[in-house]
Protein backbone atom coordinates (compact mmCIF):
# COMPACT_ATOMS: atom_id res chain seq x y z
CA UNK A 1 0.00 0.00 0.00
CA UNK A 2 3.03 2.29 0.15
CA UNK A 3 5.64 3.24 -2.02
CA UNK A 4 8.73 5.07 -0.97
CA UNK A 5 11.95 6.95 -2.33
CA UNK A 6 14.80 8.46 -0.43
CA UNK A 7 16.06 12.05 -0.84
CA UNK A 8 19.09 12.95 0.76
CA UNK A 9 17.83 12.62 4.39
CA UNK A 10 14.27 12.68 4.16
CA UNK A 11 12.23 9.56 3.10
CA UNK A 12 9.22 10.67 0.92
CA UNK A 13 6.11 7.44 1.65
CA UNK A 14 3.63 7.83 -0.63
CA UNK A 15 -0.05 6.00 -0.23
CA UNK A 16 -1.00 4.45 -3.16
CA UNK A 17 -4.67 3.35 -1.67
CA UNK A 18 -7.66 5.36 -2.34
CA UNK A 19 -8.60 5.25 0.80
CA UNK A 20 -7.34 4.73 4.13
CA UNK A 21 -10.13 3.75 6.45
CA UNK A 22 -10.43 1.46 9.31
CA UNK A 23 -10.35 -1.83 6.74
CA UNK A 24 -6.27 -0.22 5.82
CA UNK A 25 -5.18 1.55 8.74
CA UNK A 26 -3.82 -0.76 10.95
CA UNK A 27 -1.68 -1.84 8.01
CA UNK A 28 -0.45 1.49 7.20
CA UNK A 29 0.73 1.79 10.57
CA UNK A 30 2.28 -1.50 10.81
CA UNK A 31 4.18 -0.54 7.11
CA UNK A 32 5.18 3.06 8.46
CA UNK A 33 6.59 1.65 11.72
CA UNK A 34 8.51 -0.35 10.19
CA UNK A 35 10.18 2.33 8.26
CA UNK A 36 10.58 4.64 11.48
CA UNK A 37 12.11 1.69 13.37
CA UNK A 38 14.42 1.29 10.15
CA UNK A 39 15.99 4.08 11.59
CA UNK A 40 14.13 6.81 9.15
CA UNK A 41 13.30 9.85 11.04
CA UNK A 42 12.40 12.89 8.17
CA UNK A 43 9.59 11.74 6.73
CA UNK A 44 7.17 13.19 4.20
CA UNK A 45 3.96 11.16 3.71
CA UNK A 46 2.38 11.75 -0.04
CA UNK A 47 -1.36 11.59 0.41
CA UNK A 48 -1.82 12.86 -3.15
CA UNK A 49 -3.26 9.82 -4.12
CA UNK A 50 -5.73 9.50 -1.20
CA UNK A 51 -9.32 10.83 -1.40
CA UNK A 52 -10.60 9.49 2.24
CA UNK A 53 -9.15 9.47 5.62
CA UNK A 54 -11.74 8.20 8.57
CA UNK A 55 -10.69 8.79 12.15
CA UNK A 56 -8.69 5.55 12.25
CA UNK A 57 -6.59 6.49 9.18
CA UNK A 58 -5.84 10.23 10.59
CA UNK A 59 -5.06 8.25 14.14
CA UNK A 60 -2.73 6.00 12.69
CA UNK A 61 -0.81 8.99 11.22
CA UNK A 62 -0.93 10.58 14.93
CA UNK A 63 0.64 7.22 16.12
CA UNK A 64 3.73 7.26 13.32
CA UNK A 65 3.93 10.98 14.76
CA UNK A 66 4.20 9.99 18.44
CA UNK A 67 6.47 6.57 17.53
CA UNK A 68 9.60 9.16 15.88
CA UNK A 69 9.43 11.04 18.85
CA UNK A 70 10.64 14.35 19.74
CA UNK A 71 13.70 13.78 17.45
CA UNK A 72 11.54 12.66 14.50
CA UNK A 73 9.60 15.43 11.76
CA UNK A 74 6.19 13.96 9.71
CA UNK A 75 5.23 16.61 7.15
CA UNK A 76 1.98 15.31 5.14
CA UNK A 77 2.01 16.79 1.21
CA UNK A 78 -0.44 16.57 -1.15
CA UNK A 79 -3.55 16.41 1.13
CA UNK A 80 -6.84 17.44 -1.21
CA UNK A 81 -10.02 18.09 -0.59
CA UNK A 82 -12.21 15.50 2.33
CA UNK A 83 -8.40 14.72 3.37
CA UNK A 84 -7.16 18.31 4.37
CA UNK A 85 -10.59 19.18 5.74
CA UNK A 86 -10.15 16.05 7.91
CA UNK A 87 -6.77 17.59 9.20
CA UNK A 88 -8.80 20.85 9.91
CA UNK A 89 -12.18 19.80 11.22
CA UNK A 90 -9.88 17.55 14.00
CA UNK A 91 -7.41 20.71 14.20
CA UNK A 92 -4.74 18.13 13.37
CA UNK A 93 -3.55 20.88 10.32
CA UNK A 94 -2.18 22.36 13.70
CA UNK A 95 0.20 19.19 14.62
CA UNK A 96 1.10 18.15 11.11
CA UNK A 97 2.18 20.96 8.59
CA UNK A 98 0.50 20.44 5.05
CA UNK A 99 1.63 21.34 1.93
CA UNK A 100 0.59 20.89 -1.78
CA UNK A 101 3.40 19.14 -3.21
CA UNK A 102 6.13 16.60 -2.34
CA UNK A 103 8.88 19.39 -3.39
CA UNK A 104 7.23 21.81 -1.30
CA UNK A 105 7.49 19.47 2.05
CA UNK A 106 11.32 18.37 1.15
CA UNK A 107 12.38 21.80 0.59
CA UNK A 108 10.77 22.82 4.38
CA UNK A 109 12.35 19.95 5.91
CA UNK A 110 15.62 20.38 4.76
CA UNK A 111 16.24 23.63 5.24
CA UNK B 1 -42.21 13.80 -0.43
CA UNK B 2 -39.75 11.40 -0.05
CA UNK B 3 -37.87 8.29 -1.48
CA UNK B 4 -35.58 6.15 0.28
CA UNK B 5 -33.75 2.71 0.05
CA UNK B 6 -31.98 0.52 2.44
CA UNK B 7 -28.54 -0.48 2.20
CA UNK B 8 -26.64 -3.55 4.32
CA UNK B 9 -23.18 -5.01 4.65
CA UNK B 10 -21.88 -7.46 6.70
CA UNK B 11 -19.98 -6.26 9.69
CA UNK B 12 -16.91 -6.24 7.94
CA UNK B 13 -14.41 -3.01 7.69
CA UNK B 14 -14.21 -3.89 3.79
CA UNK B 15 -17.39 -3.55 2.63
CA UNK B 16 -17.60 0.04 4.41
CA UNK B 17 -16.29 1.97 1.21
CA UNK B 18 -19.21 -0.16 -0.76
CA UNK B 19 -21.71 1.98 1.32
CA UNK B 20 -19.60 4.92 1.14
CA UNK B 21 -19.50 4.88 -2.73
CA UNK B 22 -23.30 4.34 -2.59
CA UNK B 23 -24.28 6.61 -0.57
CA UNK B 24 -21.86 9.27 -1.93
CA UNK B 25 -23.99 8.45 -5.24
CA UNK B 26 -27.52 9.27 -3.32
CA UNK B 27 -25.70 12.31 -2.68
CA UNK B 28 -23.89 13.51 -5.33
CA UNK B 29 -26.60 15.69 -6.94
CA UNK B 30 -28.34 17.16 -4.25
CA UNK B 31 -25.39 18.04 -2.10
CA UNK B 32 -21.81 20.10 -3.15
CA UNK B 33 -18.67 18.30 -2.49
CA UNK B 34 -17.75 20.01 0.77
CA UNK B 35 -20.99 18.33 2.27
CA UNK B 36 -20.99 15.33 0.31
CA UNK B 37 -17.62 15.13 2.06
CA UNK B 38 -19.52 15.59 5.65
CA UNK B 39 -22.17 12.95 4.70
CA UNK B 40 -19.30 10.38 3.68
CA UNK B 41 -17.23 10.82 6.75
CA UNK B 42 -20.15 10.78 9.39
CA UNK B 43 -21.28 7.31 7.44
CA UNK B 44 -17.84 6.04 7.35
CA UNK B 45 -17.38 7.04 11.50
CA UNK B 46 -20.78 5.84 12.58
CA UNK B 47 -20.76 2.04 10.68
CA UNK B 48 -16.85 1.75 11.82
CA UNK B 49 -18.62 2.55 15.46
CA UNK B 50 -20.98 -0.36 15.04
CA UNK B 51 -18.67 -3.01 13.86
CA UNK B 52 -15.94 -2.06 16.60
CA UNK B 53 -18.08 -1.25 19.44
CA UNK B 54 -21.64 -2.60 18.79
CA UNK B 55 -20.60 -5.96 17.12
CA UNK B 56 -16.75 -5.95 18.80
CA UNK B 57 -15.32 -6.95 15.67
CA UNK B 58 -17.64 -9.68 15.31
CA UNK B 59 -18.15 -10.92 11.33
CA UNK B 60 -21.11 -11.43 9.59
CA UNK B 61 -23.65 -9.48 11.86
CA UNK B 62 -25.87 -7.00 9.63
CA UNK B 63 -25.28 -3.20 9.34
CA UNK B 64 -28.09 -1.52 7.68
CA UNK B 65 -28.38 2.15 6.04
CA UNK B 66 -31.79 4.25 5.61
CA UNK B 67 -31.28 6.93 3.29
CA UNK B 68 -33.96 9.10 2.32
CA UNK B 69 -33.82 12.32 0.37
CA UNK B 70 -36.69 15.14 0.93
CA UNK B 71 -36.25 18.02 -0.92
CA UNK B 72 -34.96 19.93 1.97
CA UNK B 73 -32.41 17.56 3.66
CA UNK B 74 -30.52 13.66 3.27
CA UNK B 75 -31.50 11.51 6.51
CA UNK B 76 -28.93 8.85 6.73
CA UNK B 77 -30.07 6.21 9.56
CA UNK B 78 -27.43 3.59 10.70
CA UNK B 79 -29.11 0.88 12.05
CA UNK B 80 -27.70 -2.42 13.79
CA UNK B 81 -28.81 -5.18 16.33
CA UNK B 82 -25.67 -4.96 18.60
CA UNK B 83 -25.96 -4.24 21.96
CA UNK B 84 -26.63 -0.35 22.62
CA UNK B 85 -24.38 2.58 22.89
CA UNK B 86 -24.00 3.56 26.40
CA UNK B 87 -26.26 6.15 27.18
CA UNK B 88 -25.33 9.82 26.93
CA UNK B 89 -21.66 8.92 24.71
CA UNK B 90 -23.30 10.88 22.06
CA UNK B 91 -24.10 13.95 23.93
CA UNK B 92 -21.35 13.96 26.35
CA UNK B 93 -19.01 13.29 23.00
CA UNK B 94 -17.17 16.64 22.29
CA UNK B 95 -18.56 18.53 19.74
CA UNK B 96 -15.08 19.87 19.16
CA UNK B 97 -11.43 17.97 18.98
CA UNK B 98 -9.52 19.39 21.99
CA UNK B 99 -5.36 18.62 22.76
CA UNK B 100 -2.69 20.41 23.51
CA UNK B 101 -0.40 20.25 20.17
CA UNK B 102 2.33 21.28 22.02
CA UNK B 103 2.42 17.74 23.51
CA UNK B 104 2.48 15.25 21.08
CA UNK B 105 2.00 12.42 23.56
CA UNK B 106 -1.11 13.62 24.42
CA UNK B 107 -2.69 13.91 20.94
CA UNK B 108 -5.84 11.90 20.30
CA UNK B 109 -5.60 8.66 18.03
CA UNK B 110 -8.84 7.90 18.21
CA UNK B 111 -12.42 8.72 20.20
CA UNK B 112 -12.54 11.74 17.25
CA UNK B 113 -15.46 9.36 15.50
CA UNK B 114 -18.77 10.60 17.66
CA UNK B 115 -16.98 14.22 17.40
CA UNK B 116 -16.72 14.33 13.59
CA UNK B 117 -20.09 13.47 13.08
CA UNK B 118 -21.52 16.01 15.40
CA UNK B 119 -19.24 18.67 13.48
CA UNK B 120 -20.32 17.45 10.01
CA UNK B 121 -24.13 16.52 10.28
CA UNK B 122 -27.14 19.46 10.92
CA UNK B 123 -28.71 16.77 13.00
CA UNK B 124 -27.73 13.93 15.00
CA UNK B 125 -29.71 11.55 17.49
CA UNK B 126 -29.10 7.97 18.67
CA UNK B 127 -32.13 5.75 19.63
CA UNK B 128 -31.95 2.34 21.04
CA UNK B 129 -34.83 0.26 21.51
CA UNK B 130 -35.15 -3.18 22.42
CA UNK B 131 -33.09 -5.16 19.39
CA UNK B 132 -32.49 -2.15 17.76
CA UNK B 133 -30.27 0.56 17.67
CA UNK B 134 -30.66 3.90 15.21
CA UNK B 135 -28.39 6.59 14.79
CA UNK B 136 -30.49 9.51 12.93
CA UNK B 137 -27.91 11.60 10.94
CA UNK B 138 -29.73 14.75 9.03
CA UNK B 139 -27.95 16.88 6.17
CA UNK B 140 -29.67 20.14 5.08
CA UNK B 141 -29.60 20.79 1.34
CA UNK B 142 -29.34 24.32 0.99
CA UNK B 143 -31.96 26.02 -1.33
CA UNK B 144 -31.09 26.69 -4.77
CA UNK B 145 -29.34 30.64 -5.02
CA UNK B 146 -31.31 33.42 -6.01
CA UNK C 1 -12.64 -12.78 -1.81
CA UNK C 2 -15.78 -10.84 -3.32
CA UNK C 3 -17.00 -8.42 -1.03
CA UNK C 4 -20.94 -7.51 -1.50
CA UNK C 5 -23.81 -5.46 -0.32
CA UNK C 6 -27.78 -5.44 -0.32
CA UNK C 7 -29.90 -2.48 -1.52
CA UNK C 8 -33.58 -2.17 -0.81
CA UNK C 9 -36.52 -0.38 -2.09
CA UNK C 10 -40.14 -0.74 -1.66
CA UNK C 11 -42.03 -1.23 -5.48
CA UNK C 12 -42.27 2.21 -6.52
CA UNK C 13 -41.21 3.14 -9.88
CA UNK C 14 -39.94 6.76 -7.90
CA UNK C 15 -37.12 5.05 -6.28
CA UNK C 16 -35.73 2.88 -8.83
CA UNK C 17 -33.52 5.51 -10.11
CA UNK C 18 -31.74 5.76 -6.48
CA UNK C 19 -31.00 1.78 -6.74
CA UNK C 20 -29.25 3.12 -10.04
CA UNK C 21 -27.20 5.58 -9.10
CA UNK C 22 -26.16 3.29 -6.19
CA UNK C 23 -25.08 0.61 -8.38
CA UNK C 24 -23.55 2.36 -10.64
CA UNK C 25 -21.07 4.15 -8.19
CA UNK C 26 -20.18 0.71 -6.81
CA UNK C 27 -19.27 -0.12 -10.72
CA UNK C 28 -17.53 3.27 -11.31
CA UNK C 29 -14.21 1.98 -10.51
CA UNK C 30 -14.28 -1.58 -12.27
CA UNK C 31 -16.36 -0.90 -15.72
CA UNK C 32 -15.57 1.29 -18.14
CA UNK C 33 -19.00 3.31 -19.64
CA UNK C 34 -20.19 1.69 -21.73
CA UNK C 35 -20.27 -2.04 -19.32
CA UNK C 36 -21.69 0.68 -16.40
CA UNK C 37 -24.40 1.37 -18.89
CA UNK C 38 -25.38 -2.23 -19.69
CA UNK C 39 -25.17 -2.71 -15.80
CA UNK C 40 -26.99 0.32 -15.41
CA UNK C 41 -29.98 -0.89 -17.97
CA UNK C 42 -29.96 -4.58 -16.96
CA UNK C 43 -30.74 -3.37 -13.28
CA UNK C 44 -33.45 -0.88 -13.97
CA UNK C 45 -35.13 -3.31 -16.76
CA UNK C 46 -35.11 -6.43 -14.27
CA UNK C 47 -36.45 -3.88 -11.25
CA UNK C 48 -38.84 -2.66 -13.06
CA UNK C 49 -40.30 -6.09 -14.18
CA UNK C 50 -40.57 -6.96 -10.36
CA UNK C 51 -42.63 -3.87 -9.62
CA UNK C 52 -44.69 -4.24 -12.40
CA UNK C 53 -45.23 -7.87 -13.18
CA UNK C 54 -44.57 -9.40 -10.16
CA UNK C 55 -46.23 -7.62 -7.72
CA UNK C 56 -48.10 -5.93 -10.54
CA UNK C 57 -47.83 -2.60 -9.65
CA UNK C 58 -48.39 -2.46 -5.84
CA UNK C 59 -46.61 -0.33 -3.68
CA UNK C 60 -44.96 -1.23 -0.33
CA UNK C 61 -43.56 -4.60 -1.30
CA UNK C 62 -39.61 -4.93 -1.21
CA UNK C 63 -37.30 -5.38 -4.12
CA UNK C 64 -33.69 -6.05 -2.93
CA UNK C 65 -30.63 -5.84 -5.36
CA UNK C 66 -27.70 -7.72 -3.73
CA UNK C 67 -24.37 -6.61 -5.55
CA UNK C 68 -20.80 -8.59 -5.40
CA UNK C 69 -17.95 -7.43 -5.95
CA UNK C 70 -14.80 -10.54 -7.28
CA UNK C 71 -11.82 -9.36 -8.94
CA UNK C 72 -13.26 -10.80 -12.72
CA UNK C 73 -16.78 -10.10 -12.13
CA UNK C 74 -19.66 -7.98 -10.75
CA UNK C 75 -22.86 -10.18 -10.19
CA UNK C 76 -26.19 -8.19 -9.64
CA UNK C 77 -29.13 -10.44 -8.27
CA UNK C 78 -32.21 -8.63 -7.96
CA UNK C 79 -34.54 -10.52 -5.44
CA UNK C 80 -38.72 -10.48 -4.97
CA UNK C 81 -41.07 -12.30 -2.73
CA UNK C 82 -43.56 -11.67 -5.61
CA UNK C 83 -45.04 -14.64 -7.99
CA UNK C 84 -42.41 -16.06 -10.28
CA UNK C 85 -42.29 -15.28 -13.90
CA UNK C 86 -43.16 -18.06 -15.99
CA UNK C 87 -40.94 -20.75 -16.10
CA UNK C 88 -38.77 -20.42 -19.82
CA UNK C 89 -39.74 -16.58 -19.91
CA UNK C 90 -36.79 -15.54 -19.70
CA UNK C 91 -34.95 -18.52 -22.00
CA UNK C 92 -37.95 -17.71 -24.53
CA UNK C 93 -37.10 -13.81 -24.79
CA UNK C 94 -35.76 -12.78 -28.11
CA UNK C 95 -31.59 -12.23 -27.40
CA UNK C 96 -32.07 -9.64 -30.12
CA UNK C 97 -34.91 -7.39 -30.59
CA UNK C 98 -36.57 -8.08 -34.21
CA UNK C 99 -39.31 -6.06 -36.19
CA UNK C 100 -40.19 -4.73 -39.66
CA UNK C 101 -38.59 -1.09 -39.43
CA UNK C 102 -40.72 -0.12 -42.38
CA UNK C 103 -44.27 -1.01 -40.93
CA UNK C 104 -44.64 1.46 -38.10
CA UNK C 105 -47.44 0.45 -36.85
CA UNK C 106 -45.82 -3.02 -35.78
CA UNK C 107 -42.98 -1.43 -33.66
CA UNK C 108 -42.43 -2.74 -30.19
CA UNK C 109 -43.93 -0.20 -27.64
CA UNK C 110 -42.72 -2.61 -24.65
CA UNK C 111 -41.72 -6.69 -24.60
CA UNK C 112 -37.87 -5.24 -24.80
CA UNK C 113 -36.72 -5.45 -21.13
CA UNK C 114 -35.33 -9.13 -21.03
CA UNK C 115 -33.86 -9.13 -24.38
CA UNK C 116 -32.09 -5.69 -23.33
CA UNK C 117 -30.75 -7.49 -19.98
CA UNK C 118 -29.75 -10.93 -22.77
CA UNK C 119 -27.96 -8.56 -24.62
CA UNK C 120 -26.18 -6.35 -21.66
CA UNK C 121 -25.37 -8.76 -19.55
CA UNK C 122 -22.60 -11.95 -19.69
CA UNK C 123 -24.98 -13.67 -17.87
CA UNK C 124 -28.71 -14.05 -16.62
CA UNK C 125 -30.03 -17.03 -14.76
CA UNK C 126 -33.56 -16.80 -13.03
CA UNK C 127 -34.40 -19.28 -9.82
CA UNK C 128 -38.01 -19.26 -8.52
CA UNK C 129 -37.81 -20.67 -5.33
CA UNK C 130 -40.47 -21.52 -3.07
CA UNK C 131 -41.42 -17.57 -1.47
CA UNK C 132 -38.09 -16.06 -3.44
CA UNK C 133 -36.95 -14.83 -6.57
CA UNK C 134 -33.92 -14.53 -7.74
CA UNK C 135 -32.19 -12.80 -11.31
CA UNK C 136 -29.06 -13.40 -11.20
CA UNK C 137 -26.56 -11.21 -13.85
CA UNK C 138 -23.24 -11.16 -14.42
CA UNK C 139 -20.90 -8.27 -15.89
CA UNK C 140 -17.37 -9.53 -16.13
CA UNK C 141 -14.63 -7.28 -15.78
CA UNK C 142 -12.17 -6.73 -18.43
CA UNK C 143 -8.62 -7.62 -17.21
CA UNK C 144 -5.99 -4.73 -16.63
CA UNK C 145 -4.25 -3.94 -20.27
CA UNK C 146 -0.71 -4.89 -20.56
CA UNK D 1 -41.18 17.90 -17.84
CA UNK D 2 -40.63 19.43 -21.38
CA UNK D 3 -39.88 22.53 -22.98
CA UNK D 4 -40.44 23.84 -26.51
CA UNK D 5 -39.52 25.92 -29.52
CA UNK D 6 -41.19 26.26 -32.54
CA UNK D 7 -39.07 27.24 -35.59
CA UNK D 8 -41.03 27.60 -38.46
CA UNK D 9 -43.24 24.32 -38.95
CA UNK D 10 -41.24 22.03 -36.67
CA UNK D 11 -41.75 21.99 -32.82
CA UNK D 12 -38.56 21.33 -31.02
CA UNK D 13 -39.38 19.16 -27.29
CA UNK D 14 -36.73 19.33 -25.11
CA UNK D 15 -36.78 16.61 -22.26
CA UNK D 16 -35.92 18.41 -19.16
CA UNK D 17 -35.23 15.29 -17.28
CA UNK D 18 -32.92 13.60 -16.72
CA UNK D 19 -34.03 10.39 -16.43
CA UNK D 20 -36.96 9.32 -18.86
CA UNK D 21 -37.83 5.62 -17.00
CA UNK D 22 -40.85 4.09 -15.88
CA UNK D 23 -41.29 6.32 -13.62
CA UNK D 24 -41.42 9.26 -15.85
CA UNK D 25 -42.97 7.38 -19.27
CA UNK D 26 -46.50 7.80 -18.78
CA UNK D 27 -45.85 11.59 -18.08
CA UNK D 28 -43.71 11.58 -21.28
CA UNK D 29 -46.07 10.28 -23.28
CA UNK D 30 -49.49 12.47 -21.83
CA UNK D 31 -47.32 15.70 -22.90
CA UNK D 32 -46.30 14.62 -26.07
CA UNK D 33 -49.58 13.36 -27.04
CA UNK D 34 -50.95 16.56 -26.07
CA UNK D 35 -48.73 18.13 -28.44
CA UNK D 36 -49.33 15.96 -31.66
CA UNK D 37 -53.19 16.49 -30.75
CA UNK D 38 -52.67 19.94 -31.16
CA UNK D 39 -51.49 19.61 -34.41
CA UNK D 40 -48.35 19.55 -34.65
CA UNK D 41 -46.73 16.90 -37.25
CA UNK D 42 -42.89 17.69 -37.66
CA UNK D 43 -41.12 17.18 -34.13
CA UNK D 44 -37.58 17.30 -33.48
CA UNK D 45 -37.24 15.21 -29.57
CA UNK D 46 -34.22 17.11 -27.92
CA UNK D 47 -32.82 14.27 -25.33
CA UNK D 48 -29.63 16.23 -25.23
CA UNK D 49 -30.23 16.70 -20.91
CA UNK D 50 -30.85 12.90 -21.06
CA UNK D 51 -28.69 10.35 -19.21
CA UNK D 52 -30.85 7.68 -18.98
CA UNK D 53 -33.47 5.80 -20.68
CA UNK D 54 -35.08 2.75 -19.58
CA UNK D 55 -37.55 0.57 -22.48
CA UNK D 56 -40.43 2.27 -21.04
CA UNK D 57 -38.98 5.60 -22.03
CA UNK D 58 -38.06 4.46 -25.22
CA UNK D 59 -41.52 2.00 -25.66
CA UNK D 60 -43.54 5.77 -25.07
CA UNK D 61 -41.04 7.69 -27.81
CA UNK D 62 -42.25 4.72 -30.54
CA UNK D 63 -45.31 5.08 -29.85
CA UNK D 64 -45.55 8.75 -30.21
CA UNK D 65 -44.28 8.34 -33.86
CA UNK D 66 -47.06 5.76 -34.23
CA UNK D 67 -49.40 8.49 -33.23
CA UNK D 68 -48.07 10.98 -35.44
CA UNK D 69 -49.28 8.12 -38.09
CA UNK D 70 -47.72 8.24 -41.88
CA UNK D 71 -47.96 12.11 -42.15
CA UNK D 72 -45.77 13.00 -39.15
CA UNK D 73 -42.60 13.14 -38.95
CA UNK D 74 -39.66 12.79 -35.46
CA UNK D 75 -36.76 13.26 -35.53
CA UNK D 76 -34.32 12.58 -32.36
CA UNK D 77 -31.62 14.85 -31.39
CA UNK D 78 -28.23 15.01 -29.21
CA UNK D 79 -28.84 11.20 -27.74
CA UNK D 80 -25.56 10.49 -25.84
CA UNK D 81 -23.71 7.84 -24.83
CA UNK D 82 -26.03 5.26 -22.85
CA UNK D 83 -29.19 7.00 -24.40
CA UNK D 84 -27.93 6.58 -28.20
CA UNK D 85 -26.80 2.77 -27.03
CA UNK D 86 -30.25 2.09 -26.23
CA UNK D 87 -31.33 2.57 -29.75
CA UNK D 88 -28.42 1.01 -31.40
CA UNK D 89 -29.38 -2.19 -29.16
CA UNK D 90 -32.99 -2.22 -29.91
CA UNK D 91 -32.28 -1.46 -33.42
CA UNK D 92 -34.48 1.69 -33.22
CA UNK D 93 -31.73 3.60 -34.74
CA UNK D 94 -33.29 1.91 -38.19
CA UNK D 95 -36.53 3.42 -37.41
CA UNK D 96 -35.37 7.06 -35.81
CA UNK D 97 -33.06 9.61 -37.42
CA UNK D 98 -30.37 10.42 -34.63
CA UNK D 99 -28.79 14.13 -35.24
CA UNK D 100 -26.30 15.03 -32.87
CA UNK D 101 -27.60 18.69 -32.44
CA UNK D 102 -30.99 20.10 -33.15
CA UNK D 103 -29.73 22.00 -35.49
CA UNK D 104 -29.14 19.10 -37.81
CA UNK D 105 -32.27 17.77 -36.84
CA UNK D 106 -34.06 20.84 -38.08
CA UNK D 107 -32.43 21.44 -40.78
CA UNK D 108 -32.69 18.22 -42.20
CA UNK D 109 -36.39 18.06 -41.57
CA UNK D 110 -36.53 21.30 -43.10
CA UNK D 111 -34.89 19.94 -46.55
N1 LIG E 1 -22.21 1.95 17.93
C1 LIG E 1 -21.63 1.97 19.16
N2 LIG E 1 -21.90 0.99 20.04
C2 LIG E 1 -21.34 0.99 21.25
N3 LIG E 1 -20.49 1.94 21.69
C3 LIG E 1 -20.16 2.95 20.86
C4 LIG E 1 -20.72 3.02 19.55
N4 LIG E 1 -20.24 4.14 18.97
C5 LIG E 1 -19.42 4.72 19.84
N5 LIG E 1 -19.36 4.03 20.99
C6 LIG E 1 -18.59 4.36 22.21
O1 LIG E 1 -18.25 5.74 22.14
C7 LIG E 1 -16.81 5.90 22.15
C8 LIG E 1 -16.39 7.08 21.26
O2 LIG E 1 -16.59 6.74 19.89
P1 LIG E 1 -15.82 7.55 18.79
O3 LIG E 1 -15.89 9.00 19.10
O4 LIG E 1 -16.38 7.15 17.46
O5 LIG E 1 -14.31 7.12 18.89
P2 LIG E 1 -13.60 5.69 18.72
O6 LIG E 1 -14.53 4.81 17.96
O7 LIG E 1 -12.35 5.99 17.98
O8 LIG E 1 -13.37 5.20 20.11
C9 LIG E 1 -16.26 4.57 21.70
O9 LIG E 1 -14.96 4.34 22.17
C10 LIG E 1 -17.29 3.60 22.29
O10 LIG E 1 -17.01 3.34 23.64
N1 LIG F 1 -40.38 -10.29 -12.60
C1 LIG F 1 -41.33 -10.77 -13.40
N2 LIG F 1 -42.39 -11.39 -12.86
C2 LIG F 1 -43.38 -11.90 -13.64
N3 LIG F 1 -43.38 -11.81 -14.99
C3 LIG F 1 -42.36 -11.19 -15.59
C4 LIG F 1 -41.28 -10.65 -14.84
N4 LIG F 1 -40.40 -10.11 -15.72
C5 LIG F 1 -40.90 -10.32 -16.94
N5 LIG F 1 -42.08 -10.96 -16.89
C6 LIG F 1 -42.90 -11.38 -18.03
O1 LIG F 1 -42.09 -11.36 -19.20
C7 LIG F 1 -42.63 -10.46 -20.16
C8 LIG F 1 -41.51 -9.78 -20.94
O2 LIG F 1 -40.83 -8.86 -20.09
P1 LIG F 1 -39.97 -7.69 -20.71
O3 LIG F 1 -39.16 -8.26 -21.81
O4 LIG F 1 -39.21 -7.05 -19.63
O5 LIG F 1 -41.00 -6.68 -21.34
P2 LIG F 1 -42.15 -5.81 -20.67
O6 LIG F 1 -41.88 -5.72 -19.23
O7 LIG F 1 -42.07 -4.50 -21.37
O8 LIG F 1 -43.43 -6.55 -20.98
C9 LIG F 1 -43.50 -9.50 -19.38
O9 LIG F 1 -44.51 -8.92 -20.15
C10 LIG F 1 -44.04 -10.41 -18.28
O10 LIG F 1 -45.13 -11.15 -18.74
Amino acid sequence: MLSEEQRNDVLIVRVDEKRVDASRAPLFKDEMTRRIEAGHTRLVLDLSGVEFVDSSGLGAIVACLKRLGPRGDLAIAGAKGPVSRLFTLTRMDKVFRLHDTVEAAVAQMSS
Amino acid sequence: MSVGMRLHIDSDFDKVALLARAVRALCAELLDAEAADAVEISLVEAVNNVIEHGYEGKPGRDVGVEVSVHPDRIVIEVVDQAAPMKSGALSEAASEIVFDETNIDSLPEGGMGLALIRMSMDEVEYCAAPGENRLRMVKRIPAPAG
